[in-house]
């Protein structure tokens, strides 16, 4: 297992975050969190195909780059600095991640090219209005009918799921429980009987929505019926790279926190001065470091295909998102007043936290099931 | 207890001679402030009838049992009465105190700046003596309800050679003032319930200074101290009172007015008083692990209400105070996040929706991009831990670089 | 409800700290503590008879001194104060408790009045080897005996069992199961067949004991197979006791860390006057002040019979053990090296936090209770 | 690659003609220190061979391999043996080096002192010179193994007219004569496994010096900066090797009266690493509850140690260290205490009972009255923050009112 980064990684870090620091500013980041589609079309393209991001694990033969969960990891996490508004978790994460898992060879020639370099985008349809993303969470019903199937039920807390072309959706076949007659379909996002509707969030840089199906004919994606372990991996690796995307958000939002206690003056001394401040910024400095840890080790053990990841992740995810928090709450304390204003942009990155915190269940479902999932980690 | 039943029935008699609910609202306040009934702890001589606070309290209830009005209570005003009464001249109590009785005037407070939050006392705005006037100059910040005051309590800078705390005056200003300019300040939260308040070459008469020259400083400790006095945790938020009458319509216009800026305060406190009715609506209840979690918040909010009352009860008996009246703004801070925390829990996946696709149409998500500010606004914990250590625990200041010289030498911030 | 004291129980409040202070040094206690006994015979005879602490709540027609819970409350703080070491929450909280709860008229008749004067000491038998106080815990077999009853299994965490001249048992009737069937017995301590041994604490300054009955012939105490909810009464109450004791400790190891911060100097200033130990004392202040609310309205909510005491009573108890243990750990922490060696009296304290939060159930156990019967406080 | 095969080659061909487990303990450290084996990383001609320590981690991996014993580490040697490799004179290398690699001299650290542990600067033991030697007079505290120990790393104070760290110089002590007496320190977990160590006239020839005179805080960062570097959390606590043959025997001996003292240390770390194990063997696997606050621990405790080997893969890879080296003493605390609460969680009222009665044969007991040393040995958790947030983060000292005078005039504890 290895505890650090390649030099190959370490200059397509570089490259990510000069990229992200050009097209992602905080200024950039409130005009696009007020528009519906919450990302902007040429950064996209850019991201996409010259940069090569939207097929970054996608296997070289479907027109991907071949990288594996490190460098997805390094991508999001550098992406969480700027809190980059754009389809990527959704589509290149989620979405891709579910069709490389559960799709079938011909599937995968079919759906990922495009995918690849971002000609289209897809979405996951997976938790219900209930917000749960295990297997346990899917009622939606796939009724087979000649051939095809035909899907009925609510889908909620779809990521970017109004600007997808198409659908990866989770059901379950009739009178089937748990991980039984759990199937991934692909539906078309102009499919007649689905009705899709921007949902209200604390976090406007992430675009969610909730998708109706009704009579909505739709398409196996792999054999139907065995799709819950490709879903729940797909979930693994999924909370890996959410866990990446929230470590590089807390890692930039304490930069500035350090900076403001630096800067700010108060009682005659810079506030930084202070041990009230000092102590508090060593403590998220500790915390920072121990989720960064956790989630490269969590990268690490993806691309080893560690046999235990499902606990590795949920470990990830949930000391992610705690530190994200604690991190957003004390930056917003460190800068008094001015924090809690609307034209700072600590709150941006608060409520980033906020929503990462419960997307692709909480931390309490996660060390739950680190506890349940446990193998003997190294 | 006989001095207290004399009271009572005297409060009782001139209620049921006077009391009319038909009467319009400024002409019965104006009848309490005459009677010395509206403020029984007042002065004689200032529309009072210096009476101990367990009389007040006495009193006070009588007025509620009647289903009688009170003088206007609302917003910064009571600070601005408490304030003039200790340090003004007869002229200003003369000038102010009726009309803040009657609601007429409506104050707002003008204190900190941005380069001066937590040290108030580095604050930078200026006043400068020309003929019979001061000129100020600078900006103010956290001010609530600037937009529909007539006068403002304003904190200046009129030396600056001597320390910090030693080079301030307190004044009177009007707020309706072409010098003067009233903007709202947006939150994290959405809301724009305070205001920026900049100040150009605005005017303020000699005759409205508050206390003397240069000790403004003590002046706006006795604002700060009744301000405190105010937030021990149980405070109510009058949603209008009830009842039948002309008198209760103009009433409700002052309270809705008046409550506008603080209708996110309940959400801002956590809703801790909401955990077990969420818990059972969304089924978390049944939850062990969410179990726990609410009862370590309930724990928090039970013991600092219970605490608060002690306090409250100690100051009632007349008994010395201890140190639980100085700890509620930083339990409360401790109860928000708990159940901020806690209703994310129970809220789930759901706890992300806000407006009206979020739970308790939306204010579950108002709680939660709202709790930040109950540890910052009125003094950051980190002021209060100062302060409770140093006051109640009586550990040692650290030592000051900053009022060993003229106040010109002190490093601040660069102020926009 | 009062949330004050009267001037005569702040009276009683000095009589009694003017006692401990005299009586209770933390030399005494490391002499004790070193003792199998753990008390003064003559301090105990003072305290009982002559203070008349013994009998504090037991109503005057059985020779006690007819006062309630608020009155124990102030005692038991008091006593926490100084970490007395003596069978005080065993015999007089505990076991005369239970003996008022359970016992029928007669049996107080009895009982109580030798209880009342100090002359003889009771123990309450009740948790297991499994450390459970709860009915559900209680597995020891009461088989009826022609009109007596044979008692067999094992008691542990036993208060003072080994001092009690008799003991008050907690068992079951054959067959049953949950609050059925619990009943309660009186067994003289030199009862044949009962095995007295002593446990081996961290926490010296309390004498804990394990008893096993083998065929031990018992009296009743009380109706036979309805003393559940006396011995739930018995908890709720003793919980509330020993919540004071607590909050007693605490306030004096409070008191302790802030005089040893304003004496202790480093780097030229007193430690007082860094914001890391300021605000860590402030935090804790808060903690303790809290704790204290909680114990005084739980004590004047069982004066005044509130419905809800099981509630009440286990919030003052979980809020009493962390806050102890916070002060504990933080006044060690104060203390630096010094509060980690045996000369110095923290440790004294910790161990007594560590065994009075898991002693009558651990704080987990508590929080549970506090939701299961919460009903509407004001 | 190739160079490191090489050496891998060279240690083996070595160790094949060399190495013989009947041989006496010394005489093969001996030969280990003649061959620059024993330590690869020391300067040539003090028994190394300048290797890096990628290279050096080779030859160890090698001796390991061959199952062959290496030269003596226990203890407070190697701090002793890196301080005087860097700040000694040859003559005191001479004396010292060679007798630490093979066991034969056992050290101790003499710096804290009952008046100065947080500021070790401000310590009082002095040292006056008379004729050809220091006179010593002075009292410290928290020296492991003083009592089986020749000689000890002494800071002492040289001048009182100077600053605080200005008047310190640094010594070499021998601990076995009249002026210096070691009496056994109690701990609360019962362990007696420091030293409290009197000075009465205690007498340093002058050449025992180490570094200049008046310069000993810069020798005593050496001392200090090797302890830190041991502490990373991946510390293994050595039970004696195994192995067949006469010198096992020996360094069996050797190994146990070392590691005395550090017994209770894993039980001071918490034993998060048996939290699991406990969990399934109480059965409290089965509370959820429980469950999450095993799960809470475990990600601190997992965390930690990933973030322990990033630091030590980094060094190794010769990267400039981050942030996460230094955080390792501060994250064990947090971990120490996380386990102290899931191990109570899990033995309940078993938790309460010691030695034979208690839970792992007493060893949960002392875990709980242990932890609390964790935050405090080697450097409070306080003065992990202040380093953490000066030297890694860069933010500004607090004004200081101890190094701007003479020692003699800043306040000081009265030390009994």
């Amino acid at each position: 297992m290895r505890f650090s980064f390649t030099d190959e990684q370490q200059q397509f870090r570089d490259f990510v975050r000069k990229f992200m620091e050009a097209n992602s500013a905080t200024t950039e980041v409130r005009r696009l969190m007020q528009t519906d589609d919450g990302y902007d079309k040429a950064v996209w393209q850019n991201l996409a195909s010259s940069l090569g991001l939207a097929g970054l694990h996608i296997p070289e033969q479907y027109g991907g780059q071949g990288f594996g969960p490190v460098e997805v990891g390094i991508a999001l996490e550098e992406m969480g600095r700027t809190l980059l508004c754009a389809p990527y978790l959704g589509s290149s994460v989620l979405a891709t991640t579910a069709i490389l898992q559960a799709g079938s060879e011909s599937d995968k020639e079919k759906l990922l090219p495009d995918l690849a370099n971002g000609e289209r985008l897809a979405a996951l349809a997976l938790a219900e209005p209930k917000g749960l993303w295990g297997s346990s969470g899917i009622e939606m019903i796939a009724t087979p009918d000649q051939g095809r199937f035909l899907l009925n039920g609510v889908k909620s807390f779809v990521l970017d799921g109004l600007v997808a072309d198409l659908i990866v959706v989770a059901a379950r076949l009739p009178n089937s429980s748990g991980d039984e007659g759990i199937s991934c379909f692909i539906v078309r996002s102009d499919a007649p009987g689905l009705d899709k509707r921007l949902l209200s969030t604390i976090d406007e840089t992430r675009k969610l929505s909730i998708l109706t199906f009704t009579q909505v004919e739709a398409e196996p994606l792999g054999e139907i019926g065995g799709a819950a372990e490709a879903l729940q991996q797909t979930l693994n690796l999924s909370c890996i790279a959410l866990a990446s995307e929230m470590v590089g958000g807390a890692q930039k939002l304490f930069e500035n926190a350090i900076d403001y206690a630096k800067l700010r003056v108060q009682f005659g001394r810079t506030i930084g001065s202070f041990q009230a401040i000092k102590h508090k910024c060593a403590d998220l400095l500790l915390d920072v470091e121990l989720a960064k840890s956790a989630a490269y080790y969590a990268a690490e053990a993806a691309a080893d295909g560690a046999h235990d990841l499902r606990a590795i992740a949920s470990l990830a995810k949930a000391c992610a998102s705690d530190t994200y928090l604690r991190v957003a709450a004390a930056t917003i304390q460190i800068h008094g007043g001015i924090g809690f204003t609307w034209e700072n942009d600590t709150h941006l990155y608060f409520k980033r936290a906020k929503s990462s915190e419960v997307l692709l269940d909480g931390p309490e479902c996660h060390r739950e099931n680190l506890i349940q999932h446990w193998g003997q980690l190294q | 207890m006989s001095e207290e039943n004399s009271v009572r029935d005297e409060v009782r008699q001139w209620l049921s001679e006077n009391w009319d609910p038909d009467m319009p609202l400024v002409q019965w306040r104006n009848m309490l402030a005459d009677s010395g009934w509206g403020v029984p702890g007042w002065p004689k001589q200032w529309y009072g009838r210096n009476l101990p606070v367990a009389l007040v309290n006495a009193v006070q209830e009588e007025i509620l049992n009647a289903g009688a009005v009170g003088v206007a209570q609302s917003g910064v005003r009571m600070l601005a009465a408490a304030t003039l009464l200790e340090h003004a001249t007869d002229f200003l109590k003369q000038k102010f105190l009726r009309r803040i009785l009657t609601g007429e005037d409506n104050w707002c407070q003008l204190f900190s700046e941005p380069g001066s939050g937590s040290d108030l006392a580095g604050l930078t705005t200026r006043a400068d003596l020309q003929g019979d006037n001061w000129n100020i100059n600078g900006q103010k910040v956290w001010t609530t309800s600037a937009h529909h005051a007539q006068y403002g309590l304003l904190l200046t800078r009129t030396d600056w050679d001597v320390s910090k705390h030693q080079g301030l005056s307190y004044f009177v200003i009007e707020i309706g003032q072409v010098g003067v300019e009233v903007r709202p300040l947006r939150q994290m939260n959405g809301h724009a319930s305070f205001n920026e308040v900049f100040m150009t070459d605005a005017v303020v008469p000699k005759d409205m200074l508050v206390g003397k020259l240069n000790q403004g400083w003590a002046v706006a400790m006795t604002t700060l101290a009744n301000e405190r006095r105010g937030a021990d945790g149980l405070r109510q938020f009058s949603s209008g009172d009830a009842g039948e009458g002309s008198i209760f319509k103009e009433l409700e216009a002052e309270n809705k007015t008046a409550m506008e800026p603080y209708k996110w305060y309940p959400q801002r406190a956590g809703r801790a008083d909401w955990m077990l009715e969420r818990a059972k609506a969304t089924g978390a209840i049944e939850d062990p692990v969410a179990r726990q979690e609410i009862a370590r918040a309930l724990i928090l909010h039970k013991s600092s209400q219970w605490m608060a009352r002690r306090a409250r009860e100690a100051q009632l008996l007349g008994r010395p105070q201890g140190p639980e009246g100085s700890l509620g703004k930083l339990a409360s801070s401790n109860v928000a996040r708990a159940a901020a925390h806690v209703h994310t829990l129970i809220s789930g996946a759901d706890s992300m929706l806000s407006k009206e696709d979020g739970p308790v149409n939306g204010l579950i998500a108002e709680i939660l991009i709202s709790v930040p500010a109950v540890s910052i606004a009125g003094g950051t914990d980190e002021i209060q831990r100062n302060i409770i250590s140093e006051r109640v625990l009586g550990l040692p200041k650290e030592p000051r670089t900053d009022t060993d010289r003229p106040f010109r030498d002190v490093p601040r911030n660069i102020t926009s």
